[in-house]
């Protein structure tokens, strides 16, 4: 099986950043990302849930980057200038990927 | 009827039952909750509702320079309370110039349910309104942000950096706002004939599907109690009671200005006492991160409103049927 | 109404017509589903009524001791039909102490769309029952639980270890106890006027919404059933459909002694014959892991719970009708 | 009523308001949105109505042969109008074989809410229609896939293999053809009676629960527009305005050749010019993955559904008048 | 605490081939995955959202897959040939697991 | 782009017992996590999914936490008490994270 290497970036941000997260990224020329929903959890500022919530504050969500190795810092970096005040967790790690082209 | 007996009846009605069944609930930590989409939806239902109703009630009566005057004295209400809000928070708390802002801008914005539920009780008491009280309420939605953004500005410069231009667009065309003018603008368009056509689905359940909504505000309210109850010093609760009050100082004075019916006076007043917990939360998020939202979250929902639903209500309609009755 | 015509008529009711629609389409492999949270947005609102309803009917005709009696009653049953039902388990399957005290539990408590569903059946036929019966529900949810978890340690002291204080906590206060006796306080409160305040809510969309319910109920029936039927030996199966005559019997015995109306002894029985399915699943999980959650689940809502749908509520009322007519 | 009139009502009926709020809201990039969950739980509620009162009218006016035939010229519309659709994309616009199949494919196909908008108008008119259509409907869904296969197969024999058998299974046991066809079976079973159980429920909320849907259609049409509006040559956007009148003429011919009545020739008329936006997109991603998702859709969706609603309901009812009347 | 060695799949597959790539895990002899909701992204075929949307066509899921790292050439051929030739991510990630019996 | 060691720690755990891990995370010391919900799955115990549900009974939850290397044993064996007699899946994988004091 032929694979290549790449990072998987997840970032876990305020659901009130979505849009400014998902304009940085596409500035920055990253081509792909999902965003998974993030049903409650805990942290310095306190746990939280999103049970029963209308608002979109108060809410986390995780987007998960796929990019080829040399992509990664590019995309930290606009990751990081619109996290910048705001709650947020940011981890790489390694992965291989099937169907390299796609990147 | 006289205050007490309104607001005696007030607290043992099905809405207020279901505000604290959901709040015991929670603070008794039982696992009860409402699906966020569920919650959701009732929302829109709600905002749906109240908006077209609005929209037909003013195609009904006919719209004059009223509405005008009206939406600039709401405008001016929403971005003056800020401003004493945030002076008594600085005087009679230890919040932080950012903090204070924060909870001010909940302040000078509104709750629609507390709207809602206002109407829900003048409806109950056979009392109108002025439909266009939903397009004040809608233009009130707003401006306190603006004024805070300043305030935490000139506390704090670090702080709140010059808003963008997506800020702004994202505030006003918030999906509570654009449902409530947008339903108000098809219930003006389509008249007493639209209400007849989806009456039964608009005015029928209206209640019931309001004290689901209420049983569901109780529970975050209980959880965020639970949570953050300890965030909240003595002022800063007794601010939480006190601002209501001095909102509605400011409400009913501005009712008096506009000359409007008992019924637009009680409502004006509950959207001058109420503060925000859906529209500002997710703006001082993005605008002032700083601000511990919890504070501001846990004042507005897990004290003013409790107060206003059980309390503030029937003394505002009372103060109505003073003022302007 | 003699009890083929009873139960003919119930066959082709929109309600059980919607279940086997769930079932059927679940069991051809078609992909429909109704959403998680749509589905506890009903269970939400039938809990909700179905609470309401009685407490404005207790409301009505006045509290006396048989309330007290009851609930002890109700108490009790939920506490000893596991006994009973663990007892003919080991008799005639193969199941292990463990999974037989599981199931034994799910019997032992109740379900209460059952209820619901045997509520509406006697609307229908205009048999009124004693609004409290709604609190014997809310009762007979958790004992069962305590008594399993004693069995299974008798036959398998490592499995169910001390409970935990948490976990009763957990079982006292799961969701849809707390909204059932909320829903039953409130309606208690405001009595008939607070039911007409949300009559055009809970009243009239009910049995539709009880049909929709139905029909998910059916699509996971049927997804269980094609997933796990192969764990169901034919004794368990058997004991699926002869378990709730066993716990009716033990309805109706109970409900003569408290000297229940027609509705209420049909309302009982049907308690007793029904099996859990939301409640208990879940303390199972929690508090005896071991047990295979497919075997209990499938046989309480894929076998008993159709059973009781179909045939068991009429025969239950008919049966009310001969003891307590 | 002449047409004009028809139109300029349909222009300013809560339905198409509710619409065009969504559309204008998700254009001006407003955050409002239903919720997923809340969405589809809307759309059940809306098959399960609309096939459970076309059940019911079966069942009142009795069944005959015309049921058959217009079952088999339902099935011989969907597949026949690919053929027609597939030729004029090719002919007029640049869409590969692959892309003009899939967006054939979807106009072959029917979508249910341009249906039920037609059935809402024309119950507001007075005007009845043979309660077998739903059943039509239902029948029309799937066979304009099968052609668009083979359309695509011919053009470009790689992009699309054999059809495995799980895709037909799929395709014919989708969720909102079984929940169609069910809730068709559970009205015709249960007749007149059934409805007054369950009329509060399916009738009375119609309309306003149409509004709501309606609106999220809106601002999910807004959305696809908004993202893939550059995808669509003018050419293709002039196949969105001209397909549905082709459709409409072939319906036309086919109800004529019926016999139906007036309501009838309407509804089939605007079967056979609407689009489905469901069904056929999901076994267009399974069967023919090559095919821009974004083309079919925002053109379904985003011209030719807005068409349909606006201007079309009420020319195709017009010329149903005049046909048939 | 003990671990073992282990691979951590992530296949973000369309959602109408859900059936599809469980049936061709299933046959790969995959004993384990856990299916998580995705709520919108972007890629070369433009962003998207499940918001409002009723079908199931335009939405995506992530197959989450726990397997020994001997197991994880059978199933990478398994989702490879399920997607094909459709929209798509592939990702695998080392990792150690507590509890190996269980895989 | 300065980055610091840390470990991703995924626990796929029974939705009835979220409370129990949340409570011995939290006596652990874990500074934070997010709770991502899971729709579906198999496993020995056969397939399953979240479609319909009203219980809690028959779900999975996946718990992500982002911890400094030397916290990895005590959050592990903290899980691993909870996780017991329960069906469950928990993998630990290398990674970086931006903002190292957040942790
Ligand atoms: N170490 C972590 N791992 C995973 N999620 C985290 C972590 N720290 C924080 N979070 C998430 O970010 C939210 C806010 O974190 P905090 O800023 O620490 O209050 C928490 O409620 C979690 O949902
Ligand atoms: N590099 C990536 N990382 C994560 N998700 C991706 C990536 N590329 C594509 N996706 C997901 O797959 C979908 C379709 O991708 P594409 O085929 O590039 O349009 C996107 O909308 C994302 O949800
Ligand atoms: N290897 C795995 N990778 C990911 N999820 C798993 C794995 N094994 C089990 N699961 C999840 O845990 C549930 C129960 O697993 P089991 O105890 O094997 O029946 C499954 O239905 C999956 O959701
Ligand atoms: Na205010
Ligand atoms: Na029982
Ligand atoms: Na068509």
């Amino acid at each position: 099986m032929q694979t290549h290497q790449a990072k998987r970036i997840e970032i876990i941000i305020e659901a009130p950043m979505q849009r400014r997260l998902e304009e940085a990224l596409t500035r920055a020329g990253v081509t792909g990302y999902s965003i998974l929903p993030v049903m409650g959890g805990n942290g310095r500022s306190g746990p939280w849930s999103r049970e029963g919530q209308v608002g979109r504050a108060g809410g986390l969500i995780a987007v998960v980057c796929i990019v080829r190795p040399d992509a990664k810092d590019a995309l930290l970096e606009a990751a990081l200038a619109v996290l910048d005040r705001h709650i947020g967790v940011v981890s790489v790690a390694d992965c291989e990927v099937l169907r390299a082209e796609r990147f | 009827m006289d205050i007490f007996a309104l607001a005696g009846q007030n607290l043992i009605s099905p809405m207020v039952l279901c505000f604290a069944l959901g709040l015991g609930a929670s603070l008794a930590r039982s696992d009860l909750s409402v699906p966020e989409a569920a919650a959701k939806a009732l929302s829109i239902y709600l905002l749906f509702a109240i908006g077209f109703k609005g929209g037909v009630s003013v195609n009904e009566s006919g719209l004059s320079a009223d509405l005008a005057f009206a939406l600039l004295a709401g405008v001016a209400l929403s971005a003056a309370i800020p401003l004493v809000a945030f002076a008594i928070l600085r005087a009679i708390s230890r919040l932080d110039a950012v903090d204070a802002a924060a909870v001010a801008a909940h302040y000078g914005s509104i709750s629609i349910v507390t709207f809602v539920a206002a109407s829900a009780s003048l409806t109950a008491l056979g009392v109108t309104y002025e439909g266009y009280m939903v397009a004040v309420a809608a233009a009130m939605e707003a401006p306190a942000i603006l004024t805070a953004l300043w305030l935490a500005h000139r506390g704090h410069p670090a702080s709140a950096g010059p808003a963008e231009a997506g800020l702004w667009r994202e505030i006003l065309l918030n999906g509570s706002i654009v449902l409530l003018i947008g339903a108000f603008a098809i219930g003006w368009i389509t008249g007493p004939d639209g209400r007849a056509e989806i009456s039964s689905f608009i005015d029928a359940p209206f209640r019931g599907v309001l004290c689901l909504f209420l049983l569901d505000m109780g529970l975050v309210a209980g959880r965020g109690l639970s949570r953050s109850a300890r965030l909240l010093s003595p002022a800063v609760v007794a601010f939480g009671v006190g601002m209501p009050l001095v909102g509605a100082a400011l409400g009913a004075t501005t009712a008096l200005a506009l000359g409007l019916s008992v019924g637009g006076t009680a409502i004006l007043i509950t959207l001058a006492a109420s503060a925000s917990y859906i529209a500002v939360p997710a703006a001082m998020r993005v605008a002032l991160p700083e601000a511990n939202p919890a504070i501001s979250l846990t004042l507005s929902l897990g004290v003013t409103f409790p107060f206003n639903l059980t309390l503030g209500i029937p003394l505002y309609i009372a103060a109505a049927q003073r003022l302007a009755g």
